[in-house]
C-alpha cells in the first residue's frame, strides 16, 4: 500500500536522496543509515551471544555459522536485486531442491560431476527463465507466478529423485564443501559467496544495468519511456536468481554430501527476510546489497547465539527472527510517528500517498499492452 | 455528424462493453468452475467410483477448510494486502481447541467460539502492525507466520491431543454429516455464502475493493481505510481460527505442526480461484472453487494411481495456468474497452 | 494579507458587500493560512473566500500553491497555521470525509479513481443508495449514475469498469462525482486539462447551473480564456502567496499575467523561423488495432509538425508506436532512411529519437529518482565507460543541462518530485535532448505549465528547431500549434483527417478537421 | 570427564570406535557420573520423539548427568546439521539423536567422534560410520516380521492389503516395508498382496486423503498397513467413520494413547509398538557407557542398562530393544503413552 511504500524506513539504504514527500515527514539524515541500525543490532548480539555461551565469540561459531547461512546468503545476492525491481521469486527454495535431486539422478547416471555441476546451474538458470517469461512477456504478478513454480519444481524434484536420497559423492567434492580453508576458520564455500557479493554489490551500485533494476524498482513505466529494457533486465534477474538458487543446491548438496528432494523446503521466507530485514523495500526501488549481507550476517548470529545457549529450543529462532523481521521495519515508523504527532505536519500524509499512487502503487495493468 | 448521433453511437458502444466486461468478469469463476468440470470428468471416466457419493462426500470434506480459510484470505488479498500467517493461526487454534476439549472438558461450542476469537485476535496483530505501524503486510505476516508457529511449539510443548480424549459430538462435526451432507461441508458453504453476500451488496465490502484498486483515493474518498484494513485481517485470522478448530474435529490428533505450509495452499486457491493477488479483483466464490479444485487434484491423482509424486508438480502447474488464463482474458477486455474509447469522439 | 493589496472589496452582487455589512458571511473561507512541506512553502498567509452564487478563478503558475490551498480546504491537508471557516465558523477537518459533511465536493488535479470497480461505483462509493437491510440498491446506483451522465451530456456506460478510459473519460467520472454531491461549495482544480472543446462547454454549462442554485464555486485552470468564460471573481497566486484577490471583471490577460509570474511576457509564442532540410522521420501507413488506422506522414529537419485534435483522437498512441513503447499491428516506421524494428524504444532512441509523454509523474520522470539521476537516464552508458559509471561525470551532465534549460532547482539531489510541474517538464527535456536527437517528440509539451514555463519552453522548442531538430508536437492546444508549427496534422478517431501548412492552417479548418467534418484533405 | 585431552582419533572404520581403539578403558567398571549429553529428536514437537528423548534424559538423572534436548523444528533431510554443529561445538561427552537422513547428517557426525564426542543413534539409524551404537526398537527384520504376521491376522491371510507410510525417504520405514515384501513371497503369507505403498508424509491431511484414495482406487482392499504413528492414526480415524469400517482393518505401528479409540470401536484389531520410552532409556545408558569407556561400541561388548538389564551389542554396533509389544483390545489400557 503506498503510504507504506512511503514510510518503510529502508529510505537508509536509497541512494541517493529520500524522495521528498517522505522528506516531508522525516528526512533519513536524522535517522541513522540503516546499515548502521544493523551494525549495531550486531554488535548487541555478538555480546549477548558471549554471554550466554563462551563457545559463541569463537572462530569455530563462523565457520559452522557460515556452513547454517550459506545456501540464504548466496541467494539472498540475486534476490536483492529482484526485490529491488519490486518484483519477488518464491521459488528459489523449489529451484534448489531441483538442483540437488538432478545432481543426485546424474550421478546415478554415472556422469561425472564436473559435468553434472554446470548441468544445474543451466537448469537452473532454465528456471529461471519459465519465471521471467512469465512475469515479463506473460505479464502476471511475480508473487503469484513464483508461489506456483514454487509447487511446480519442488514437485518436479520430487519427481526425479523421489523417496531416494543419493550420497555416494565423490570424498574430494564433498571434503571440499565441508571443508575450510587451508584447515582455518574459513570455509571454503564462504569465498564463493564473497566473490559473488563482490560482483552482485558493483552491478548493482555501479553500472547502468544497478541504476536501471532501481529505476524499474521506482516507476517501470517511466523507466520503460527512457528506453531501459525493463522486461529485458527483469528477465535477467530472474535467470541469476534461479543459477544462483541452483548453484546453492550443489553447495548444500555436497555440504550434506546428500542429493534429496526435500532439502531447503521454506529457505525461501528466510531469505526473503534477510532481505527485507537488509533495508529493502518491499515495494522496490530502494535498498542496498550491503545491508543485506549484513542482516544474513545479523540472522546467522542469531541462530548461532540461540543454538549454543544452553536449553533454548530451537523454535526460538523462529521467533526472534519473526519479531526481528517486524521491529525492524516497525520501530523506525514508529520514530516517525512520534515526530509526525509532535508537528502538525501529520495531514500531509495524504498527498504523499495520493502522489505514489500514481508512482508506487500497482503499475497500471495496461502496461504490458 | 451532430451531437445526438454521437450520443447515440456513443450509447450502444457502452451497451457492448458493458455485456462483454459482464461476460468477462463471470469467466473469471467460469474458466475455473470448467477446469474443475473437465479434471472430475477426466478422473470419473478412467475411475467411475471417483463419483460415488461417498467419494464426493470426501471431496467436499478435504476442501472445506481450505476454503474457510481462502476465504478470509480473499477479503484481504482485494485490499492488496496477503496474509502468510494463517497456517500458523490454524496450528494454534487447533491444539488450543483439542486442549480446552480434553483437558478442560469445555462446552464445544465455547471451545469452537474461543478459536475464532483466538484466530481474531491474531488478525488484530496483524492488521494493526500493518496499518498503524504502516508495516508491508509481506513482511508483517511473514514474521508473525513465525512467531505464531513459535507460540504454538512453546504452547504444546510436544505434547499431543488425541481422537481418544476428544467429545464423539466433536468429531462428529469433522466426519458426521448433516441432511446427508457432510457437516463441515456445510459451515464451509455458509461462511463463503455470508462473505460473498457482504462483499458484493454492503458498502463496507465494495470498500475493500475499493481500497485494493487504489487505496490513495479510497482515503480522499472519505473510506477508513485502516480500519477496514485491519477488518480484513481480523476475519482472516478469526476465519483461520474456526479451520483450526474443524482441523481437529476432522483430524482427532493435533500437534504443534498442525496446518503448517498451509499459507501457501490457502493463497494458491484464492489466486486460481481469480482473486488478483495485486488487489481489488476477484470473488470469494471463485476462491472457495479453486480450494475444492486443488483438493480434487491431489485426489484424482491418488485415485487414478499417479504417483504422488507428481501431486505437487500438477497444483503448481494449475496455479500458473489459471493466472495465465485469467491475464489473456484481462488482456482481451482491455483490448476491446480501447477499441470502444477508440471510437468516442 | 499583507501582500493582498490592490484588491476591490470581495463579491459586489447578491452576496452584497465585504464582510462587516450584515451580508451572509463567506460559504467557505481560508484564512491566513501557511503550509509548508519540509522546506518547500507551499502556502504563505493565504486569504480567499467563496460565496454562494459565484465562481471565483484561482490562478497561478505551476507550483503556486493552487492545489496545495485546494487541498487545505478539503480536509486532506491541515494548515501549519492559519484557520478554515464554513460559513464564517472556523472548523478543523479531520480529514476529507469532515469536508464532504459539510457539502465541499472537489475534484482533485490528480484522477482519484477506482480502475477495477465500475463507473457508477466510483461516482457513488462510500454513498452507494441502500435497500432495506444496508444493501445496496444496485439498480438505484446505475439509474441515478446514468442521470449524472445526461447532464453532462456524455455516455459512459455506469456497468462499465474505469479501467481503460482514456484520461479525459476518467475526468467526466471526476466531474460526475463532485456533482452527485449536490454540494453547497464546489471546488474543481484544472478540470479541463484534458478535456476537448465540447466537452468543456458541456461542463460550464453545468457549472452556471450549479451557480444559478446558489453553490460556491472555485475553479482553476492554465487556460485564461475559460477564466473569462465562466469566472466572477479571480484570485491570482504566485510562490504560495495570494497576489490578488477581486472581481474579475475589467480586468485583462496582461493583468492577470502580471500578478501571476510577476513581469509581462512579450510574446507567448516566439517562433524562430528555420530553414526545412529532407526529412527525418518517416511514418508508413502505421496502424494500431482499434486506436489509430494507416497514419502516414514525415517530418522534416528543422521543421516543427504539429499533430492536432480531439483528446481521445489517438495522437498520443501514435506518438507511442513510433517510439515503440506500443506495438504497430501494421505500417513501419522509417527514420533517417532506417527502418526502425516494431516495438523496440531502444532502438528508436539510438536512431536518434528523443520522446517527452504526455503523463510527467506517471511516464517522463521516476518521481523517487533525484533530478540528477533524472536527467541523465538517457546517457547511463556514456556515463559509465569500462561499464563503471563515475558520479562526477554524471552531475557535470545533469548540472549543464539544468542551466541551459534554467531550471529552478534546490540541489541536484533532491528528487524530482520537489519540483513544480514546470519545472518537472524541463528535466524531462534535458533528459532527452542531452541524447541529442534528431528528432523529438513532444505530447502535450505545455500541459498544465503556467504561462511563464510555457513561454520559455516554446523559445526552447523553436531554437531547437532552427538548430535542425526535427520536432512533432502533439498539442490539444490550438494557440500553441498555430503559434508553433510549421505544419499541421490534424487525427480524428484515429485517422489523419487534415494537413496544412502553417500558411493555410486556422483555429476553424483545424477544429473541421478534428470533428472528422471534412473529409480527406489532399496530403 | 577428562576425554576431552585426547584427541587423537580415527572415524572411518565401521561402525566408529572410539578414541583408544580396540580394548575398552575401564571395561566393566563403573559409570561416569556428571556427563553431560545431548539428545536430539528427528523433529520438535512430534510427540512420539519427545517420548523417547524423556528416556534419555531418565537415563542421564538416574547416572547422576544430565541430558538436554535440541532439534530442528522440521523434519528435512539436513535440517538437524546445523543444530548438531553447534551441539558439537558445546563439546558435551556424548550426541544421542534419531537421524531424519542418514548421510545428510553423517559428516558432522564424524566431525563429531573426531571432537572425541560419543555419538549413538536410536529410533532411526545414521550411516554405521558415522555413529558408534544403533539403538534398534526391534530389528528391521523383527518389525518387517510383525507387519506381515499382523497384516494376516486381521486379513485372515487372504486379500489385498496396502501401506501407508511415512515420507518417501523415510530411512526406517523404507527397510521396514523391504522385509514385509519379502515376508509376503514367503509361503506363509503369500495369500495376501501389497497392492500399493502410499506416502501420507507424516501430514493428517495427505494420510487422510491417501487412505481415501487407497479406499475407492482398490475396492477389495482388507488391510492398511501403516508402519507410523501419524499414518495409523489418520487411516484409523478416517476408516472409524466411513463405511467401509469393518471391511478393511487397518494395523501398524502407532502408540496406545492415540489408536485406545479405534481398537476399542473396532476399526483396528492390533497394532504394535515397542516402548519409545525404552528406546531412550536404552540410548542414553549405552551413550553412557560409551562416554564412561565402559564399551567402545564393538560387537560382544555388554553393559548394564538399568532396569532394562545387561545389553549385549550385535553386529555393526546395533543394540535390539526387544521384540514390539502388540496391543489389542485385552492389553492395551495397560499401557499410557
Ligand atoms: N489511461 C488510459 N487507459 C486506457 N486507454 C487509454 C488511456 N488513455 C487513453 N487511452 C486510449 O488511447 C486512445 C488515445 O488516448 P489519448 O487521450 O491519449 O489520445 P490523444 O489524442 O493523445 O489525446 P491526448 O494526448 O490529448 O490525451 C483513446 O482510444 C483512449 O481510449
Ligand atoms: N506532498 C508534497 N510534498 C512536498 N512538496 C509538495 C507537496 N505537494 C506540493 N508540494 C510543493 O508545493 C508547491 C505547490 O504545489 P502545488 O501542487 O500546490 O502547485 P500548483 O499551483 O497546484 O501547481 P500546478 O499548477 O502544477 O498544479 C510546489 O513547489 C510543490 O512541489
Ligand atoms: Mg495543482
Ligand atoms: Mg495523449
Amino acid at each position: 500500500m503506498p503510504e507504506l511504500a512511503t514510510t518503510t524506513p529502508n529510505a537508509g539504504g536509497t541512494p541517493p536522496a529520500a524522495p521528498a514527500r517522505r522528506g516531508a515527514r522525516f528526512d533519513p539524515g536524522s535517522l541513522v543509515r540503516w546499515e548502521t541500525l544493523i551494525v549495531g543490532l550486531i554488535v548487541v548480539v555478538l555480546f549477548v551471544g558471549s554471554g550466554l555461551s563462551e563457545q559463541f565469540f569463537t572462530a569455530a561459531s563462523f565457520t559452522t555459522g557460515s556452513f547454517d547461512m550459506i545456501e540464504v546468503a548466496l541467494i539472498a545476492l540475486p534476490m536483492t536485486l529482484v526485490v529491488i525491481t519490486g518484483e519477488i521469486d518464491l521459488s528459489v527454495a523449489s529451484i534448489l531442491g531441483l538442483s540437488s535431486a538432478l545432481m543426485g539422478e546424474l550421478w546415478n547416471a554415472g556422469l561425472p560431476l564436473e559435468l553434472i555441476m554446470p548441468i544445474c546451474i543451466v537448469m537452473g538458470a532454465v528456471c529461471g527463465v519459465f519465471n521471467g517469461f512469465l512475469v515479463t512477456q506473460v505479464g502476471l504478478p511475480s508473487l503469484a507466478v513464483t508461489i506456483g513454480t514454487l509447487g511446480l519444481y519442488r514437485g518436479l524434484a520430487l519427481v526425479i529423485l523421489g523417496d531416494e536420497s543419493i550420497t555416494s559423492f565423490p570424498a574430494a567434492w564433498t571434503e571440499r564443501a565441508f571443508g575450510t580453508i587451508n584447515g582455518g576458520w574459513f570455509p571454503n564455500v564462504m569465498v564463493i559467496f564473497v566473490v559473488l557479493a563482490v560482483l552482485f554489490a558493483i552491478a548493482l551500485h555501479a553500472t547502468p544495468f544497478g541504476r536501471s533494476i532501481y529505476a524499474i524498482g521506482a516507476n517501470k513505466e517511466a523507466a520503460r519511456f527512457s528506453g531501459i529494457r525493463t522486461k529485458r533486465i527483469t528477465m535477467s534477474l530472474y535467470v541469476l536468481a534461479g543459477a544462483v538458487a541452483a548453484l546453492a543446491g550443489i553447495v548444500m548438496t555436497l555440504r550434506n554430501s546428500t542429493a534429496a528432494a526435500n532439502v531447503g523446503v521454506g529457505l525461501e521466507l528466510t531469505v526473503v527476510a534477510a532481505v527485507l530485514l537488509g533495508g529493502v523495500s518491499i515495494f522496490g526501488g530502494k535498498g542496498s546489497l550491503f545491508g543485506v549481507i549484513l542482516a544474513v550476517f545479523l540472522l546467522g548470529a542469531i541462530q548461532k547465539a540461540l543454538l549454543l545457549a544452553d536449553g533454548v529450543s530451537s523454535y526460538w529462532i523462529q521467533i526472534v527472527t519473526g519479531t526481528l523481521l517486524v521491529v525492524s521495519v516497525l520501530g523506525p515508523n514508529l520514530v516517525v510517528r512520534a515526530r509526525e504527532a509532535r508537528t502538525r505536519a501529520t495531514r500531509s500524509r495524504a498527498p504523499g500517498a495520493a502522489r505514489a499512487a500514481t508512482t508506487t502503487t500497482k503499475p497500471p495493468k495496461e502496461e504490458d499492452r | 455528424m451532430s451531437t445526438a448521433d454521437v450520443a447515440i453511437d456513443r450509447r450502444d458502444a457502452g451497451e457492448r462493453a458493458r455485456r462483454l466486461s459482464e461476460l468477462v468478469f463471470r469467466m473469471r469463476e467460469l474458466g475455473i468452475v470448467i477446469a474443475l468440470l473437465a479434471l472430475i470428468a477426466v478422473t470419473a471416466i478412467l475411475e467411475p467410483r471417483f463419483i460415488e457419493w461417498d467419494s464426493l462426500k470426501d471431496l467436499a470434506r478435504n476442501a472445506s477448510i481450505i476454503a474457510i480459510i481462502a476465504a478470509g484470505q480473499t477479503l484481504v488479498i482485494l485490499t492488496r494486502n496477503i496474509d502468510l500467517s494463517v497456517g500458523s493461526v490454524l496450528g494454534l487454534a487447533a491444539f488450543f481447541c483439542g486442549d480446552m476439549l480434553s483437558n478442560h472438558n469445555m462446552p464445544i461450542i465455547v471451545a469452537i467460539a474461543l478459536c475464532i476469537l483466538l484466530g481474531a485476535m491474531c488478525g488484530v496483530v496483524n492488521g494493526v502492525l500493518t496499518t498503524f505501524g504502516r508495516v508491508p503486510a509481506l513482511v508483517v505476516t511473514l514474521g508473525t507466520m513465525y512467531v505464531f508457529r513459535g507460540i504454538a511449539f512453546v504452547y504444546t510443548d510436544g505434547r499431543q491431543i488425541n481422537a481418544e480424549t476428544l467429545p464423539d459430538s466433536f468429531l462428529n462435526i469433522g466426519t458426521g454429516t448433516l441432511i446427508g451432507i457432510p457437516t463441515i461441508a456445510l459451515i464451509a458453504f455458509v461462511v463463503v455464502l455470508i462473505v460473498g453476500l457482504y462483499l458484493s451488496n454492503y458498502r463496507s465490502g465494495r470498500e475493500l475493493y475499493a481500497i485494493g484498486s487504489n487505496d490513495a483515493a479510497a482515503k480522499l474518498a472519505g473510506i477508513r481505510v485502516d480500519r477496514r484494513v485491519v477488518g480484513a485481517f481480523v476475519a482472516s485470522g478469526a476465519l483461520a481460527g474456526l479451520g483450526g478448530a474443524l482441523y481437529a474435529a476432522r483430524f482427532g490428533t493435533v500437534d504443534a505442526t498442525a496446518g503448517t505450509g498451509y499459507e501457501l495452499t490457502v493463497i494458491s486457491a484464492a489466486v486460481v480461484g481469480g482473486v488478483a493477488i495485486n488487489g481489488g479483483v476477484g470473488s470469494v466464490y471463485g476462491a472457495a472453487i479453486g480450494a475444492v479444485l486443488l483438493g480434487c487434484i491431489t485426489s484424482s491423482l491418488i485415485v487414478l494411481r499417479i504417483d504422488s509424486f507428481w501431486q505437487q508438480a500438477a497444483v503448481g502447474a494449475l496455479l500458473i495456468a489459471a493466472i495465465a488464463f485469467d491475464r489473456l482474458v484481462g488482456l482481451r477486455l482491455d483490448a476491446a474497452l480501447r477499441q470502444r474509447s477508440a471510437r468516442r469522439a | 494579507m499583507s501582500n493582498t493589496s490592490n484588491n476591490a472589496p470581495e463579491g459586489r452582487g447578491s452576496d452584497g458587500g465585504a464582510s462587516g455589512t450584515g451580508a451572509p458571511p463567506p460559504r467557505l473561507a481560508l484564512n491566513g493560512a501557511s503550509k509548508s512541506f519540509g522546506a518547500v512553502h507551499a502556502l504563505r498567509d493565504a486569504t480567499l473566500e467563496l460565496y454562494g452564487g459565484h465562481v471565483r478563478a484561482l490562478l497561478g503558475e505551476n507550483g503556486a500553491g493552487k492545489s496545495t490551498l485546494v487541498k487545505t480546504l478539503a480536509g486532506v491537508y491541515r494548515p501549519d497555521q492559519g484557520t478554515v471557516l464554513v460559513d464564517g465558523e472556523p472548523v478543523d477537518f479531520h480529514g476529507p470525509l469532515d469536508a464532504r459533511d459539510k457539502g465541499i465536493a472537489i475534484i482533485y488535479q490528480e484522477p482519484t479513481l477506482f480502475p477495477d470497480l465500475t463507473v457508477a461505483e466510483n461516482v457513488f462509493m462510500g454513498r452507494q443508495p441502500l435497500s432495506a437491510g444496508k444493501r445496496i440498491d444496485k439498480g438505484e446506483l446505475h439509474r441515478r449514475t446514468a442521470e449524472l451522465f445526461r447532464a453532462l451530456g456524455v455516455a459512459i456506460a455506469p456497468e462499465r469498469p474505469v479501467r481503460g478510459l482514456s484520461i479525459a473519460d476518467q475526468q467526466l467520472v471526476e466531474i460526475a462525482k463532485a456533482l452527485s454531491f449536490e454540494a453547497r461549495v464546489l471546488i474543481m482544480d484544472e478540470p479541463t486539462a484534458a478535456l476537448s472543446g465540447n466537452e468543456v462547454e458541456r461542463l460550464f454549462r453545468v457549472t452556471r447551473t450549479l451557480r444559478e442554485q446558489g453553490a460556491a464555486i472555485m475553479f482553476i485552470s492554465h487556460r485564461l480564456e475559460e477564466i473569462f468564460a465562466i469566472c466572477d471573481h479571480v484570485t491570482v497566486m504566485r510562490d504560495g502567496a495570494v497576489t490578488y484577490n477581486g472581481d474579475l471583471e475589467g480586468k485583462t490577460t496582461d493583468d492577470l499575467v502580471r500578478w501571476m509570474v510577476g513581469r509581462d511576457i512579450d510574446q507567448l509564442f516566439p517562433k524562430v523561423a528555420s530553414e526545412i532540410g529532407k526529412p527525418v522521420l518517416r511514418v508508413e501507413r502505421l496502424t494500431r488495432e482499434g486506436v489509430f488506422f494507416d497514419v502516414s506522414f514525415d517530418v522534416r529537419a528543422g521543421e516543427i509538425v504539429a499533430l492536432s485534435g480531439l483528446v481521445g483522437a489517438g495522437r498520443s498512441e501514435v506518438a507511442r508506436a513510433i517510439f515503440g513503447i506500443d506495438r504497430a499491428d501494421g505500417g513501419h516506421v522509417e527514420m533517417l532512411d532506417r527502418k526502425l524494428p516494431n516495438a523496440k524504444p531502444t532502438a528508436a532512441m539510438r536512431a536518434g529519437i528523443g520522446f517527452v509523454p504526455e503523463d510527467r509523474r506517471q511516464q517522463g520522470l521516476v518521481m523517487d529518482l533525484s533530478i540528477a539521476r533524472n536527467a541523465t537516464m538517457t546517457r547511463m552508458r556514456s556515463l559509465a565507460p569500462g561499464g563503471i559509471i563515475r558520479a562526477a561525470r554524471e552531475r557535470a551532465l545533469a548540472s549543464e543541462w539544468a542551466t541551459r534549460l534554467q531550471l529552478k532547482y534546490h540541489r541536484l539531489d533532491d528528487t524530482v518530485g520537489t519540483l513544480s510541474g514546470g519545472n518537472q517538464q524541463k528535466v524531462v527535456l534535458a533528459k532527452w535532448l542531452a541524447t541529442q536527437p534528431r528528432l523529438l517528440i513532444i505530447d502535450e509539451p505545455t500541459r498544465g505549465i503556467d504561462v511563464g514555463t510555457k513561454a520559455e519552453v516554446h523559445r526552447l522548442i523553436s531554437e531547437l528547431a532552427s538548430r535542425g531538430l526535427a520536432v512533432l508536437m502533439i498539442s490539444s492546444e490550438l494557440p500553441e500549434v498555430l503559434g508553433m508549427a510549421d505544419r499541421v496534422l490534424v487525427m480524428h478517431e484515429g485517422r489523419l483527417t487534415g494537413e496544412f501548412s502553417r500558411a493555410e492552417a486556422n483555429e476553424e479548418n483545424i477544429i473541421r478537421a478534428a470533428t472528422g467534418q471534412k473529409e480527406e484533405v489532399a496530403a | 570427564g577428562d576425554t576431552k585431552d585426547d584427541t587423537e582419533t580415527s572415524a572411518s572404520s565401521a561402525p566408529a570406535t572410539t578414541a583408544d581403539g580396540g580394548a575398552a578403558a575401564n571395561a566393566g567398571g563403573e559409570y561416569r557420573r556428571g556427563l553431560k549429553a545431548i539428545v536430539m529428536p528427528k523433529q520438535l514437537g512430534n510427540p512420539y520423539e519427545e517420548l523417547e528423548d524423556s528416556g534419555t534424559v531418565e537415563a542421564f538423572e538416574e547416572l547422576g548427568g544430565e541430558a538436554t534436548i535440541e532439534g530442528p523444528t522440521d523434519a528435512g533431510a539436513s535440517s538437524q546439521v546445523p543444530i548438531l554443529q553447534s551441539a558439537i561445538q558445546k563439546q558435551p561427552d556424548a550426541i544421542i539423536l534419531a537421524a531424519n537422513d542418514p548421510n545428510a547428517v553423517a559428516p558432522v557426525l564424524k566431525q563429531a567422534i573426531a571432537r572425541d564426542i560419543r555419538v549413538v543413534t536410536q529410533d532411526s539409524d545414521a550411516a554405521p560410520d558415522a555413529r558408534q551404537i544403533f539403538i534398534n526398537q526391534a530389528t528391521t527384520e523383527g518389525i518387517g516380521e510383525a507387519l506381515a504376521r499382523m497384516a494376516s491376522q486381521v486379513t485372515g491371510g487372504r486379500g489385498e492389503i496396502a501401506v501407508l507410510s511415512a515420507t518417501a525417504n523415510a530411512t526406517n520405514q523404507n527397510a521396514w516395508i523391504r522385509v514385509l515384501r519379502e515376508r509376503l513371497q514367503t509361503p506363509e503369507y503369500s495369500g495376501m498382496r501389497l497392492v500399493k505403498v502410499a506416502y501420507g508424509d507424516d501430514d493428517d491431511q495427505k494420510s487422510f486423503q491417501e487412505t481415501q484414495g487407497l479406499l475407492s482406487a482398490y475396492p477389495n482392499l482388507r488391510a492398511i498397513v501403516a508402519p507410523t504413528t501419524v499414518g495409523i492414526a489418520a487411516a484409523a480415524r478416517y476408516l472409524s467413520t466411513s463405511p467401509k469400517k469393518g471391511r478393511v482393518q487397518v494395523t501398524g505401528l502407532g502408540t496406545p494413547d492415540q489408536m485406545r479409540k479405534f481398537v476399542k470401536d473396532g476399526t483396528s484389531e492390533v497394532f504394535a509398538l515397542w516402548n519409545p520410552k525404552d528406546v531412550g532409556y536404552l540410548g542414553g545408558y549405552a551413550a553412557a557407557a560409551l562416554a564412561s569407556d565402559i564399551i567402545t561400541g564393538a560387537e560382544g561388548e555388554r553393559f548394564e542398562a538399568g532396569r532394562l538389564g545387561e545389553r549385549e551389542i550385535l553386529a555393526n554396533g546395533e543394540i535390539v530393544l526387544g521384540p514390539p509389544t502388540e496391543f489389542t483390545r485385552e492389553n492395551i489400557d495397560d499401557f499410557r503413552f
